[in-house]
């Protein structure tokens, strides 16, 4: 549907901050810089969430422009399509916590009525499928990401859910 | 009227939707990135619903998320506020798509005006000036030299997909157009997944001065005067301030008129801003629609008494504009400037970290939008804007001290923070901004003159 | 213009008035107790010098000191604020004997309009519509009955030199009379060494409505419109707008009209208020001139533009007044709240201590005028007013919105500290309130109300 | 001079808060009550600085009107006459401070030229005169205290002082 095609203000990209204004600029290399700039941002979003505005300013020429876009400007690179995060677990506080990776709703099993992935008590080995959040009528597998042995449910069937709100919490087990 | 509204945005523009939502009794849903968690907008919302990590891309960008967190909150409209998701026709399209009304112009609207070569074509149609230079898009180099012998030099090059100061360049001889041609398309094909490029004129000395409009369902459209936005640093306003000092009324009056011809022709819908150029012979050319509420509405509410972003919210609910062009009569003179968390003496970095003081002036005349409170911690991920300090007066002179007297006011302390008032202060006590002989050039002036002068 | 202006006050009307000298390039002397050694006021001037202890006597009313910081600190005006020595004509003189400009009416000109007897006299000259009662000073208890009884009951028993509620009595039915009349001038002669007492009509329902001067020293005289200050606790005023909800505007016209008249008759010189009061069939009455600046004068200032204190002090400084009548063109409708550190379930008791978190509110067509800070002491001398919020909007009902809205957002927490916020808005919300169809009885009414609700 | 009439300002009394109306009151015992008031009043002025509002205020009656007035009040107790502070010191911080009664010029003898009343060493007695200030025109004579030895003289002759700023540091002896 629409919202998976490639928005066209995420093409325009860098429209994150609103008052660009073109009038006058001089012609210097830009796109050599760009390409720095970008290939940084790419860099850096493969990285931990934050660090990429700080330090592509550090940088001191033009690129200092871009930085503040560092979040949209990763966003343009080729081939980006803005879909639902993929459900790869995060981890949110005290290591054996499998969180939400995005907003939507909780089902612990694949159709009403049919048995739950997992319950109280189960192991789970990583990649195992152990519920589905529901968002944007998408169903997204929620996979356990480490072994472990399931000891508490936090979020009941069918409950909305936000983005890093711990749905289960594992105990860890012997390999 | 509706009786949730999603705030799909960060920052003081969050706070200022709030604060219009609350005083027209709806209730508010904040969404926002673990980053963000503990933001002012968060804490004053009715509800909030995070909705991804720190990175744009997968929070405030991420168009699933937000849908889903209306969805669950029961909002029946989304407020964009600036920047972000506010210009994507795409999210306009979802929210309509998912039983949301998008508080901005139709989809169709946003996505032809956000087209710079569209949006050119529209308003030439529509009557408006534009700078000499190409309507379609060029298709080959030679095509593109001899136009641009025609517009006569310097001419700019620009990307029909671009944006905010990026995939463009300034040709200042003949010479140097096929290479700079060629350099423009493989930018834009780059960075815009689109090579398509145009030429026009290149004016070196400018002023940027913008009309702000309201257009309502029923095919009644005002507009609110102008603002000058002339003290920019790198396509960065630094100051805004309407009137735009020294322009003759009926000049700006024309800009007016033309501006709801334009929004007229193309259907708008809400608030939006026609942005000109204003040559040194008081000669304006459109440049583009922004079609959002913009950074400085302020200063035009502050002189009309209009509410632009309650005005936003009534038209997407369906009501009538009940202002007419007669009842838009503009009072003495109001200046916005940005205190950005940045270090101008380390070339504007950005400088986040924890306020542990933070107290804005107050007093007659003066308003302050912030999303800063003591103890707030500036997150790096996101724009250096901090607070927006309006002053308004009778006259231009008394402006200025006010806001000088504002900006003397404004206490901001933590580690590591630095921000721009001490260089807006600078700028307002600059001998060309006081006698408004100023053009776009001015800030690079005065950095210049700084930086000899030590 | 002044180069340098002594603030002879505190809290925030100390802090106002030095953001207009600042304005207008004028260094600021700030005078202050030991208890006020660390306020707003202290930080922000050019100087301040320590005059004495906590009690006022010994500080803010201590002339000699403060003519001494004055000449100490090379002042050449002093600004009385409100309160404290800002209508002692003896004051007025003695700065001016010491070479120091008096920001305000001359001495004889407030010696006169302080005494109610004088001041009616007056005014009854100058054609002002008076309560029936007496002129002259009462001599004889006959004579005063004889009067009452022309007057019809219910009547009131003044001192000529009281004010402020004290030393005055109600008088219901003739038995009472004479009983009344020996104690009110007994009272009057303990509490202000003066027995003169005057009787008049007395209005159990009433709207305090008063008007705003500006006169020049070249016989020029303006009003800015009224202001409506019905909602008073025990004639404390809680709350004030303009315009006068409900009063027809040639009423209102013709109060301003009998002010200039009063005013001019009176010599005055600079910012003044004349004090009406309505009855049911808006008839109005003059009661008194306030020869100050009022707590309440930002309603005045958001509604016409008009910087009231900096026109105090270019009037002072022996300009013109720039302003005719045509140029006041009131706009909207602006409301003030006065948020007071009392608790309103102690019987509004004081409750003075540090202020933890301080957190004004912010955002479109609102002011806050505060000393207040995080981290500030508020002391157990002084007035119990900590900050006054200021909202503007094109109709009553979208300023009181905006009020509410804004006194939400005020933040105000230390240990054993309470504000009036809540019940400010306790009264925004009441019917009577919103339909304009209360008079100075409704905050009693309220009170009432609410204790028999629990 | 003019300046120690009783003001008028002080007669109407109570004016410290600029905003009380009259419009309509009950007439209740008004004497009785606004005299326990004054009666108050003039008993807490005799104690320490603040307290006065606080307490009445915790009457609760129609004496609540008046407590914010408390500090004004004090100066319409008939015979109350606005005069500077008599010139006894106080003491500010340290016990061996003598400190500015009130603002003015400081001055260490009694005319140009002439001796010092007292020098660094001397031995002072209470109730000795040390210095003079003079606030508008008046000579205001400075007094020890108490029993000491000057030790310091902290302010030039022909300084400005603002109230409490400390003068003379004293050095306790043996009575």
């Amino acid at each position: 549907m629409s919202s998976y095609r490639v928005p066209r203000a995420l093409q325009n990209g860098f429209d994150e901050h609103p008052d660009h204004e073109v009038i006058e600029l001089r012609h210097n290399g830009l796109d050599e810089v760009l390409a720095a700039v970008r290939q940084t941002a790419v860099e850096l979003l493969a990285a931990a969430p934050q660090s990429p505005s700080t330090l592509t300013v550090r940088a001191g020429t033009v690129a200092v422009e871009m930085t503040w876009e560092t979040a949209a400007a990763a966003t343009t690179v080729p081939g980006a399509v803005l879909a639902p995060p993929v459900a790869a677990t995060i981890d949110a506080g005290g290591g054996n916590i499998l969180a939400a990776s995005t907003v939507g709703v909780f089902y612990r099993s694949a159709s009403p009525g049919a048995a739950p992935f997992v319950k109280e008590g189960d192991h789970v080995v990583p990649g195992q499928q152990v519920a589905i959040i529901e968002a944007m009528k998408l169903m997204l597998p929620v996979e356990a990401d480490r072994p472990g042995e399931v000891v508490e449910i936090l979020v009941a069937d069918g409950e909305s859910v936000e983005f890093g709100q711990p749905l289960f919490r594992l105990a860890a087990v012997e390999a | 009227m509706f009786g949730t509204v999603l705030i799909a945005n960060r920052g003081e523009i969050a706070v200022r939707v709030l604060r219009a939502c609350r005083e027209l009794g709806i209730r508010t849903v904040a969404v926002h990135s673990t980053e963000d968690r503990d933001s002012a907008v968060v804490r004053m919302a009715d509800r909030s619903v995070q909705i991804g990590p720190a990175p744009a891309r997968q929070s405030y960008l991420n168009a699933a998320a937000i849908i889903e967190a209306a969805r669950q909150t029961g909002a029946e409209a989304v407020h964009p506020g600036y920047g972000f998701l506010s210009e994507n026709p795409d999210f306009a399209e979802v929210c309509e798509a998912s039983g949301l009304t998008f508080i901005g112009p139709p989809a169709e609207v946003i996505a032809t005006l956000g087209d710079k070569t569209a949006a050119r074509a529209a308003m030439s149609a529509a009557g408006l000036p534009l700078l000499p230079g190409s309507i379609e898009p060029l298709v080959d180099v030679e095509g593109a030299a001899r136009l641009a012998g025609e517009i006569g030099y310097p001419v700019i090059i620009k990307a029909a997909a671009g944006g905010g100061g990026r995939g463009m360049s300034i040709v200042e001889d003949p010479s140097e157009f096929s290479r700079a041609y060629q350099q423009t398309r493989g930018t834009a094909q780059t960075l815009f997944g689109d090579g398509r490029v145009y030429v026009e004129r290149y004016l070196a000395s400018a002023r940027h001065v913008e009309i702000q409009i309201l257009c309502d369902g029923y095919g009644n459209a005002i507009h609110l005067g102008e603002r000058d936005c002339s003290v920019q640093r790198r396509h960065q306003k630094l100051v805004e301030e309407t009137p735009a000092p020294g322009l003759p009324a009926e000049l700006t009056a024309r800009m007016g008129e033309v501006a709801v011809r334009g929004a007229l022709a193309t259907g708008y819908l809400g608030a939006g801003t026609f942005e000109f150029i204003v040559d040194t012979e008081n000669n304006f050319y459109f440049m583009e629609v922004n079609c959002r509420i913009q950074v400085e509405h302020p200063v035009t509410e502050a002189v009309t008494g209009v509410d632009l972003i309650t005005e936003q919210i009534r038209i997407a609910a369906g009501e009538r504009l009940t202002l007419t062009q007669d009842d838009v009569r503009p009072r003495g003179v109001a200046i916005e400037c940005r205190v950005n968390v940045e270090d101008p003496t380390r070339n504007f970095a950005p400088t986040p970290g924890v306020l542990e003081q933070f107290v804005p002036p107050g007093g007659p005349f003066l308003r302050v939008d912030t999303h800063g409170y003591a103890g707030y911690r500036v997150p790096a991920a996101y724009d250096s804007l901090l607070a927006k300090v309006i002053a308004w007066a009778p006259d231009r002179a008394q402006a200025i001290a006010r806001m000088r007297r504002a900006l003397g006011e404004f206490t901001i302390e933590g580690p590591g923070i630095r921000t721009t008032a001490q260089f807006l202060d600078r700028v307002l006590r600059d001998p060309l901004f006081a006698e408004a002989k100023h053009d776009t050039s001015l800030v690079a002036r005065i950095l210049e003159a700084d930086a000899q002068a030590t």
